[in-house]
Order: C-alpha cells, then structure tokens, then sequence
C-alpha cells in the first residue's frame, strides 16, 4: 500500500490498518524520517518537499513489488508526504509485517534505502542564506547498492519463526 | 512531446513543463539534451553539467541513450533526495 | 524507557511521546512482535507470557543503556507484555530514535535480539495437546551473537545526515 | 535466603518460591543445586538436565559457579522466551 499525501499521518492509525485480521504476522518494522532541525551546519527552519505526481507513485509501488518478491512479507506500507515541512514533522512512514523478524527488518530497511535513491522527492531547505536544495549522498546510492550484492540472504521460512 | 523540469532543472529553465513538436531525427535523449541547449542559454545552464541531471521517459528512468518519440513525456530533475 | 505491564499499547501514542519536542531526530525505527496462530505446525489459541518482576525491568533496562552506548540515539524504548494474550495480539514494541537512520535500525535490531535471550520472560502456549512451553532458539541466541563480533561497525556522525 | 522458580521449573518443583536457611558449607550455586536434589525428588525432577536451567542471582545472570549467601535471592528457570 503507498500512499503521497501532503496531510501528516497518524503512524499508529497506519500500523493497525496493515495488521488487522491478519494473525499469521509475528513481526512488524517500521521507519519514519523526520525533519531535523540541523543538516550539515546550517539551522534548518522549514522545508518544502516537491515530487513528480504520477510517477513518485509508480516508483513507490514499484519498491513495494520489489520487497515484496525478496522476502516473505504478508503486508507493506509506503506514505510519503510532499509541500511545506517544519522541523520535527514526520516526512514519511515505511513498514513490512511478516511471520518472521528478520524479513520484517530487512524488507523495511530495503524500502527506505530504495525510496531514497528513486522515488522522484527534492527536499528545498530555508536556511539563514536562502532556499537551499538538498544535495544527493554517496551513502545513500551506498545503502540503495548493498541491496544489488549477491550476498544479501533472504530468511527462509524454515528455521526463524517469531 | 511533454517536457518536464523539477526542483533545481526547473528553477534554472523558469518554467514546470512545456511542449514542444519534437524535430525530425531526434531519437534519444542525448539528442534532444543538445538540441534544446541549442534553443535558448536557459537550457545552456540548466543543462551544464549533464552528470547532474536525471531523466525520465513516461515515468520510467532511462540513461542518455534512452529512445524518446514525439508521444513521450520525459522529465529532466537532479538526483532525487527524499525519504 | 522501559515498561512491563498487562495491557496493550498503542504504537502511535509511544512512538510520539519518544519523539515530542526534539527535532534533532532525522530517524525512528520501531519493531512489534505479534502472536502468531501458528507456531511450526500447531495451532496456537492463545498464549500466557510469564515474566520475572524486578529482573525483567532490569534487564531491560540494561539493554537500553548498551544500545545506547554503542549508537547515538536520542531516545529508545521497550515495552513488553505479560499475561495471557490472544494471536493477533501485540507482545512486545522496541523503538530507537536517532539522528541518522542506519543507527535507528541497527539499535531498534539490536534491542529486539538481546531482548530475546536476555530478558526473563517466558511463553506458554495453549496447543490442541495442551500447554507447551516454548523453546528457546538457536537462532535467537545467534541473532544476540551477532552484535558480540568485532567486525560490527557503529556509525559514525559525521557522513549519513537523515 | 529466597528461592524463585519460573516456567516449567516452577511447575516442577510445584511452587514458584520458598525460603531455605542456607547450610553452612554451601557457597555456589552448583553446590545449592546438589544440595536441594538430596532433599526431595521433586528437585531430582526438575534439575535433572542442567543445561536446561538458567540462574539469576540478585537478578543478575550467573554461571554454576556463581557464588551464593544466606541473604540472596536465587532464581532457576528455562532459558528465556520473551519479544
């Protein structure tokens, strides 16, 4: 399930939704990034997120698919917000359930380490000079690519129940 | 053909999006990078530094040499920071 | 903060007392464990969660205070249950806030595995044959092993800004 | 000194604590263990497989050779099961 929204979201009205009826999940992750007050040295007051309407939701779906082929997953969650942000607001809110802690861990560091490199947001800081856009990582492409290594396990249902 | 300019790229072409009829014998991306930078020094600028620029064709990423036709909408932004 | 207790919780309403009025946080990772209606091949109709009082609060609070120790965190949490629970159930919640994201993760991992072998609690299981005490695993003492190797690296400040 | 027990120790042994005198001579917990399976079966029983049993002393893990006092609080159980 994803989600772009400017409204903010309610993580535990979110969480219950992709859990309900479904007693056969043992583990639940979650992520949610927010907006920090501090990035590098310059004091951070608000920022504004600006997104590709169309296809940030066919990336963000595409994500999903993705985990969703690697790990055993009975559900995932992507909301994503754009437009004005001020810092301590919460930007967006990834989530894997599964039979297993492990894929639940995995399956959610995946969606947001993908997210960061693909899905179609540029974050505009207000700083002391101005409006400033946020500048790509190397750590992040570094985070997205440790996904691509053939040494990535993912857990069989065998021997990890919850 | 739809164009598309996000964050800093459209900052630097002054505008969100345009259309244009897409000349005869542009068939990649490269291709029309070099002949919008012919058009106006907007383009020029906001096209400078070419390893900056990200694209996409219907919605899809697609690299420089990537096929593009006059029903296409192709985006330009920089490398995307959300999350 | 640690809490042991009865009652369920709501993930939304802990996870916004863990981050109210700090904006230093970029990050906040947070794991649920669930009853499961399977466990192996039995059905599972309900579980009793027996704990040690005393011990329980210190133990965990001795695993916050490693997590702590090893990662920058802003804040962390565990709030576990106890008593009788049915499948669908929430058992356990565990979060760690952080500036950066890779450290919100590894220490809410961290707290959930340590907290598997470490913390005096103990699962009864209704099955069609009865009650069954639950097994301790060899995986869950492998996942606790794990963050014991050297070769675990603790990020630093200074390159991964949320 | 006070004597806990949890789990299926607890059913075992048929209750979940009990306070003892500690006999002069008794100064770990291996040797409380030797000294509680002379008592009385139900010990036998329970202790039967060693390394199925953790002990806290004080609340704090410790190994069989973890040492003992009148004034402690030890407690036997299954290794744990929680999360």
């Amino acid at each position: 399930m994803i989600r772009v929204q400017a409204e903010d979201f309610d993580i535990g009205v979110e969480l219950k939704k992709l859990t309900a009826g479904d007693a056969s999940i043992g583990g639940l992750c979650s992520f949610v990034g927010l907006v920090r007050d501090m990035a590098g040295s310059d004091e951070i007051s608000a920022m504004t997120l600006e997104h590709y309407p169309g296809m940030t939701e066919k990336a963000l779906t595409d994500i999903e698919a993705q985990a969703q082929e690697r790990w055993p997953l009975n559900g995932t969650l992507i909301v994503h917000r754009y437009g004005r942000l001020q810092p301590g607001d919460q930007i967006v809110l990834v989530a894997a359930a599964s039979a297993h802690r492990e894929a639940a861990f995995e399956a959610c560091h995946f969606l947001i380490d993908w997210l960061k490199t693909k899905a179609p947001f540029w974050k505009l800081e207000d700083t002391p000079d101005g409006g400033q856009w946020v500048d790509a990582r190397d750590t992040d492409a570094a985070a997205t690519d440790r996904w691509l290594q053939p040494g990535i396990s993912v857990p069989t249902d065998a021997d990890s129940a919850e | 053909m739809k164009i598309m300019y996000f964050a800093w790229v459209r900052e630097m072409t002054g505008k969100p999006e345009e259309n244009i009829e897409l000349p005869e014998g542009l068939a990649t991306v490269h291709q029309l990078v070099a002949w919008l930078k012919l058009q106006d020094d907007v383009y020029q600028r906001a096209f400078a530094d070419e390893s900056m620029i990200r694209v996409a064709v219907n919605q899809e990423y697609v690299s420089g040499d990537g096929p593009i036709s006059n029903d296409d909408e192709v985006a330009f932004f920089p490398p995307v920071t959300g999350g």
